[in-house]
């Protein structure tokens, strides 16, 4: 039987004055348990307290009720005092007699009935209270960033710079992502390898930052502060450590005709290759698919060529285990296959290209060397539309394309626009639009400037049908505002592509035990307080595998989870939330339904061997959750059957004692 | 009525037993009556052949025995009908048995027969039955002999089976059925047309019969807990015979809750109320309820689905709503 | 004994009804159940009642005491309500056996005095049986269908219904019903008894016998390796040991109301994994040895401790609802059998 | 606001403590009415809430049972009110199935931000739940007077 203590506060006249707290604190002297029960003025001032460590100490207390403003006010405040005084803090409950009572109630007979019922409530929870030490973990001080693109080169280099070790795990073989690709970069329009091959190089030279390229993460387990992770890095075939990068090799190779995907596959790159000039790390790859002598034994330029001799055909997939305590996500985006959208021709036509393939033929580095030709016949056009929101916003054809809006679309297009008439003012650029959005810091002016100073066509409308004739693309579209049909001969037709999480990103969310909405894109713990982190702990997100976002959006964010992740490793040790749930081994059927309810993925499963009723032993698969990962929501104990899994501070058997309490 | 016959199953089993596949054998004993079969564990060729039965009276599921019998040492062989298929994938995604430790067999089922239908049929008294062809002959103390057509006396959930379609085994003895287009869910319908003080008076009348003896938790395949709530005193709502009205509500609404999504409609709980309370009526409530709220979902159907109750998506149906769709006296 | 005509059988139970609640089998969609006689009720012919009729002495459940707290005190109230008398009409031969069986157990000091208060103001009319099914093997327990006990027994024919008192009790009654009956000799009923034991002699059960049962025979089977077997299909649930005429094991419980509490005893069945619960746990744990523990106890340790009177009528109701069939015949056939040899 | 005549039925409304309990607060810091029959039972999100604990108190003499918790998409843990609906809506159909009043349970989102949405809910809810009269058909008998 507990010993508990009732301290009925006035508040003043808050409660006083529709709260006969006399008449409460004589009523609940006569609860079970209750050995002490008295009325102050302001329980949360300094006097209040004294009376309350005083009666905790004299009396014995092994618990207490506080009736008084919500816990939300000073729950913190009197279990600090019961602490203080040498009780355990979740000893504590408070009976909500001002918010929920005096301020709504007028009636001092009512008030006061209904702040002796609310007291009797607390009191018959309190005598189910055990009390609760939060639990304590170690903190690996290393984090993992998956993904070497923008969002993590930055999260990388600003985690890095606060002295922690970072690595990347990059599954290409060189970091870079998407933006290495990019041509300009808007408002500004300076150049993308101008602001991003000079952060390549400081993620390359930082002694904080190793890099795993062509290497991914194969297995998860742990929990915040204390991931254990394996990272497959797969076989290159050349020592990256010898490997100069002179690029000797990637011009003898015989086997020429293997598509560069760095280009989209507008040209061809050797067996043997480096992605791109500035490719980080600056090491040759050898693709196995396509390399003679790993697919029959017949050829070895390369090796021979090699004057540092880092050619090596032999090499296997390397497994490297490493323990961390944060992790980032910064898996990005892909723009989504056009193979379904028969409407564009886009699989009929050479010169129908996406804004990405658009990119590269602009760049001075692409395959075009930046001079903007037909990829058909390589003669330069003379008409070009534009056609945006392919796949995006696109609620009626789920199956094809998102539902969402692919948000950088919109001011790509004007910049690819824009550089068109700027270098081409021979040109006519159509652009065909749904809505025009522009909501960053100075995008409208630069969508403006497009239409105003350049002449960009903008038309409200669809595109219905793009159809090859001749060496034209005729584009049938509507004109919205006009309200006419458009027909026009097109040399080129550049698609907006919505963009859609790395398909890496599932197969990932699943290892870390991070949710993902319907899109695949992650879910950050909440949508406007905690827009960088996983609702599993120590699983942050950095830029577009949390949703689609241009450069300055995606870099403010991957700076956002690198000081999440720099204030979580800055802890020696990482204190819990006691309120956590418990599974009774003894009751658990080892179901899952647990596991599949959990948003933290704090519920694992083991195996582990019992002694029967009947004397025998039995091993039996039971849940275990980690109370470092749980936060305490309470799914897991709705969806057990058997009542196996309870919460601490929320049991079961105490929310009923309350209910009967209540209903008496 | 059984297309396959006991003399098939024997075969088999005596195969299986022989080549060292398994080491026993879970099937139906002959009883003491024509209609009694009780499950029973067969190690031996001899008994096997003398006492194995299957015919149109058995119908237990077997799925909730592997529990127990895979804890045991080598590999059992278990004879599934469709409907006690569904039962061993749900037991198998919710992991509680080892399927190594199993080897399953496929048989077809033609329904079962309710025995208490046949005895309104042919009487008191039976001293035995025999099944030909779709018919059974029955020979009773005080009457002639009598043929019953079996479709007359199929058990209600027979009547109504959802699928003749085998979703687990190892080996299929006979032809895979197919998912029926059954009428399952009529009477639910009925119900939910009548008016809030009938549906009350209907469950109150057949509620108030439920002597908690728990057969109908302690055959169901969904029931498996180490230690369900209601025989835990430490659960808060434990109790054991029915005190007053409102504990055998408490008792069936929560148990029905806690198999939604889980529940293969097989049926068990109602066959063997020895107080014939529709059972069957609460679980297909919630079935009916899911299907038509979160989409079509057979539980069972594939091992490791995700059970609705475990699940959501963002623009699901609110409780009002629900309320109301499920509702039809007052959609 | 006297007789009245089939047709006056309702002024028999409205004479009744007159002094005392008369209880009576009544047919129902899901068999027959006893319900109180009120004026229009038809006595269901049906073999037996669904339930058997000891709910009438010792009920599902049962209030015993209340505790009623206030602030820190307790109020002790005894919650046992004042009895009426009552009659139950229509009792067969096993379950009046299984009166006797009971009250070896509940009358026997300590006496159950809530039992044993019911039973004071209860009067057992029986019915003789006409119509035994297969499922009935009363006989193996030396129960005579045709002849059963009870205050008053009781035989239908086509025409007429018979009267024989057995006790004080049962001459009571027969004379509050003297107006509406009359004298008779008891041919009707011995043709009745003769025509009902050919019967009995033709069903598949008749040959069941208690051999190898009974006083004594502890050592011999308690370790019998059919036990195991047996027990393998055992669900473990309660369904023949609640619609068993003879069960009797029981829980005493606490129900908080949130007023205080109520203590009531309920039935509880032997097969159950929480049945005797002590403080270290149960003493059986194993459904083996929970499911032996029922046989056993029927037939062999009841008798040992009750001058070899076996505790089971052969009432048949668990061989009709047990989920997997399996009952206390095919235990003695297969148990019994073997401890012959 | 007080209900009309003698009658006043008992309402057991259970809170998560991330919104609809600082809902609930709110209506307090701006002094709105509701009736005082209304107790409020905090847990740590609406997914705590057992089916269990819905029935324990119209047992225990509770005429109606209101859940509040955040709207969907704004639980605190991501996921819990999605969980939630779920239950509830197959409880309430199934209670109202039982021929159980449908009124007498109810789910409403309220957010920390919405105090006037509380003490109006509450106020309507408790109106509607009065209509109906006493809780007969969810009783304990054991429990009452």
């Amino acid at each position: 039987m507990q010993r508990i203590g009732v301290f009925v506060c006035w508040c003043g006249s808050n409660i006083a004055g529709t709260v006969d707290v006399q008449a409460v604190s004589e009523a609940l002297k006569n609860e079970p348990g209750v050995v002490f029960s008295t009325n102050y003025q302001y329980m949360c001032s300094q006097a209040g307290q004294d009376i309350i460590k005083n009666a905790i100490k004299e009396h014995k207390l092994t618990g207490m009720v506080v009736c008084s403003c919500s816990p939300r006010m000073h729950e913190a405040t009197f279990r600090k005092t019961a602490a203080a005084a040498g009780l355990n803090s979740y000893m504590v409950e408070i009976a909500n007699i001002r918010e929920q009572c005096s301020w709504v109630h007028k009636d001092m007979q009512i008030g006061t009935e209904k702040a002796i019922i609310l007291g009797k409530a607390a009191i018959a929870k309190v005598n189910l209270n055990a009390p609760l030490v939060p639990g304590e973990s170690p903190v690996t001080k290393r984090a993992l960033v998956i993904g070497g693109g923008i969002a993590g080169i930055q999260t990388a280099l600003d985690i890095a710079e606060a002295g922690f070790p970072v690595d990347i795990v990059e599954t290409k073989p060189t970091i870079g992502g998407k933006m290495a690709q990019l041509d300009k970069t808007f408002p500004t329009l300076d150049c993308a390898a101008c602001i991003l091959t000079p952060k390549m190089v400081d993620v390359a030279q930082n002694e904080n930052i190793r890099i795993f390229s062509y290497s991914e993460v194969t297995e998860v387990k742990g929990f915040v502060g204390n991931f254990d992770v394996k990272i497959k890095k797969k076989a290159r075939y050349v020592k990256e450590d010898v490997c100069t990068g002179c690029g000797l090799c990637t011009e003898k190779c015989p086997q020429k005709k293997v598509p560069n995907e760095f280009n989209l596959g507008m040209d061809n790159r050797r067996a043997i290759y480096i992605p791109f000039a500035q490719a980080v790390p600056k090491v040759a790859t050898i693709d196995p698919n396509a390399c003679n002598m790993l697919k029959n034994g017949k050829c070895g330029v390369c090796a021979k060529v090699c004057a540092a001799g880092a050619i090596d055909y032999k090499q296997q997939d390397e497994i490297i285990e490493e323990k961390y305590g944060a992790i980032v996500a910064a898996t990005g985006f892909n723009p989504i296959s056009m193979d379904k959208f028969d409407e564009y021709a886009y699989n009929q036509s050479k010169d129908v290209i996406t804004s990405l393939e658009f990119e590269r033929l602009t760049n001075a580095a692409g395959p075009s060397a930046g001079k903007l030709i037909r990829p058909s016949d390589g003669k330069h056009p003379h008409t070009i539309v534009f056609v945006q929101c392919v796949g995006s916003r696109c609620a009626a054809c789920a199956e094809k394309g998102k539902e969402y809006c692919s948000k950088i679309c919109c001011m790509y297009t004007a910049k690819h626009a824009m550089l068109t008439r700027d270098k081409y003012p021979d040109t006519e650029v159509y652009v065909f639009y749904i809505d025009v959005r522009t909501p960053g810091k100075n995008f409208d002016e630069f969508y403006r400037r497009a239409v105003e100073e350049y002449g960009v066509h903008y038309i409200k409308g669809m595109v219905g049908k793009v159809a090859p004739e001749g060496d034209k693309l005729m584009v049938q579209a509507s004109d919205l505002l006009a309200n006419k049909q458009l027909h026009i001969a097109a040399d080129l037709v550049v698609l907006a592509a919505a963009i859609e999480p790395d398909k890496s990103a599932r197969p990932l969310a699943t290892m870390l035990t991070a949710s993902m909405d319907t899109n695949d894109f992650f879910t950050e713990a909440h949508p406007k307080l905690r827009p960088v982190e996983s609702p599993t702990a120590g699983i942050f997100l950095s830029g577009a595998c949390q949703g689609p976002k241009d450069i300055p959006e995606t870099v403010s964010q991957a700076s956002a989870a690198a000081a999440k992740v720099i204030g979580l490793l800055c802890k020696d040790k990482l204190t819990g939330n006691p309120c956590v749930a418990h599974s009774n081994e003894l009751m658990c059927n080892g179901c899952s339904s647990c596991e599949r309810v959990c948003p933290y993925g704090a519920i694992t499963y083991i195996d582990k061997e019992f002694r029967m009723p009947d004397r025998t032993t039995r091993v039996r698969r039971v849940a275990s959750v980690n109370p470092a990962v749980c936060q305490g929501c309470g799914a897991c104990t709705v969806a057990c059957p058997s009542g196996a899994m309870d919460l601490n501070g929320f049991a079961s058997k105490q929310i009923m004692a309350e209910v009967d309490a209540i209903c008496k | 009525m059984q297309k396959v016959t006991g003399e098939l199953l024997i075969n088999k089993a005596l195969e299986l037993l022989d080549n060292g596949t398994v080491n026993r054998v879970l099937g139906w004993k002959r009883g003491e009556f024509a209609y009694d079969m009780t499950p029973a564990v067969f190690a031996d060729a001899e008994e096997l052949k003398n006492n194995f039965v299957f015919n149109d009276f058995c119908g237990a599921n077997f799925s909730k025995y592997l529990i127990a019998e895979t804890r045991k040492e080598g590999k059992v062989l278990v004879f599934l009908k469709p409907c006690d298929s569904y039962s061993f994938n749900q037991l198998l995604t919710e992991h509680r048995f080892d399927r190594e430790k199993v080897y399953a067999v496929g048989i077809p089922c033609e329904g079962m027969v309710d025995i208490s239908k046949v005895k309104k049929a042919a009487g008191d008294g039976i001293l035995d039955i025999v099944c030909e062809n779709d018919g059974l002959v029955v020979k009773t103390l005080y009457d002639t002999d009598k043929v019953i057509d079996c479709k007359e006396v199929l058990a209600e959930r027979c009547v109504s089976c959802k699928s003749r379609k085998c979703v687990a085994y190892d080996e299929l003895l006979g032809e895979n059925g197919d998912v029926l287009d059954s009428s399952r869910f009529d009477e639910v319908e009925k119900l939910e047309k009548m008016t809030e003080d009938e549906r009350y008076a209907f469950w109150q009348n057949e509620l108030s019969r439920c002597i908690r003896c728990n057969a109908c938790r302690d055959v169901c395949p969904a029931c498996t807990c180490e230690k369900c709530v209601f025989d835990n005193p430490d659960s808060g709502v434990e109790n054991k015979a029915v005190s007053d009205s409102f504990e055998e509500k408490m008792f069936h609404i929560i148990r029905a809750f806690h198999v939604a999504g889980r529940c293969t409609d097989c049926g068990e709980c109602s066959r063997v109320c020895p107080q014939h309370i529709p059972l069957h009526l609460l679980n297909r409530k919630f079935i009916k309820d899911i299907n038509e709220f979160y989409g079509d979902y057979q539980a069972g159907a594939e091992v490791g689905s995700r059970a609705p109750l475990v699940n959501y998506t963002v623009d699901d149906l609110e409780p009002s709503e629900a309320v109301q769709k499920g509702d039809a006296d007052n959609a | 004994m006297r007789k009245c005509s089939i047709q006056a059988l309702d002024t028999v139970f409205e004479t009744i009804a007159e002094a005392a609640v008369l209880y009576l089998p009544v047919d129902g969609d899901n068999g027959a159940s006893y319900k109180k006689w009120e004026k229009g009720t038809v006595m269901s012919n049906a073999l037996n009642t669904v339930r058997s009729p000891k709910d009438f002495f010792f009920p599902q459940s049962e209030n015993l005491m209340e505790f009623r707290t206030s602030g820190k005190t307790i109020e002790v109230i005894d919650k046992r309500e004042e009895k009426e008398d009552f009659v139950v009409f229509g009792v067969r031969a096993c379950d009046v056996k299984s009166f006797d069986i009971l009250d070896r157990v509940f009358l026997n000091e300590p006496c159950d005095s809530y039992y044993a208060d019911r039973r004071e103001h209860g009067t057992i009319v029986s019915m003789a049986c006409t119509r035994p099914v297969e499922t009935c093997f009363c006989q193996t327990f030396g129960i005579d269908a045709s002849n059963p006990a009870g205050d008053l027994s009781c035989w239908k024919t086509e025409t007429d219904v018979y009267f024989q008192a057995n006790t004080e009790k049962g001459e009571k009654l027969l004379a509050a019903i003297a107006g509406v009956t009359e004298e008779s000799d008891d041919t009707a009923v011995k043709a009745q008894q003769e025509k009902t034991r050919e019967i009995m002699k033709k069903l598949p059960l008749a040959d069941l016998t208690t051999e190898g049962f009974g006083a004594g025979k502890t050592a011999e089977l308690f370790n019998a390796p059919e036990w195991k077997e047996l027990s393998q299909s055992c669900l473990g649930c309660g369904t023949c040991t609640f619609v068993c005429p003879t069960c009797q094991c029981y829980d005493i419980k606490d129900f908080k109301t949130g007023k205080g509490v109520i203590r009531f005893r309920c039935w509880d069945s032997c097969m159950y994994s929480d049945f005797t619960k002590m403080a270290h746990g149960n003493p059986r744990l194993s459904q083996l040895e929970r499911f032996r523990q029922r046989f056993m106890h029927k037939l062999v340790y009841y008798p040992e401790n009750n001058d070899g009177v076996y505790s089971c009528v052969g009432c048949g109701r668990c061989l009709a609802k047990c989920p997997i069939s399996m009952n206390i015949v095919k235990v003695m056939r297969t148990i019994g059998g073997k401890a012959d040899e | 606001m007080q209900v009309k005549g003698e009658y006043k039925p008992l309402i057991v409304a259970f809170c998560c403590n991330w919104c609809s309990y600082a809902g609930a607060d709110l209506a307090g810091n701006n002094r709105l009415n509701y009736p005082d029959n209304v107790k409020i039972i905090k847990v740590p999100c609406s997914c705590r809430v057992n089916p269990m604990f819905v029935l324990r108190a119209f047992q225990r003499g509770a005429d109606g049972v209101i859940l509040c918790g955040c709207h969907p998409g704004d639980c605190h843990y991501t996921s819990g009110n999605y969980y939630t609906r779920r239950r509830m809506a197959l409880l309430f159909s199934m209670l109202n199935y039982l021929g159980i009043e449908k009124e007498r349970t109810r789910v409403e989102w309220v957010s920390a931000a919405e105090g006037a949405k509380f003490a109006a809910t509450m106020n309507e809810f408790t109106e509607a739940v009065a209509a109906l009269g006493e809780n007969k058909r969810l009783e304990d008998l054991r429990c009452k007077k």
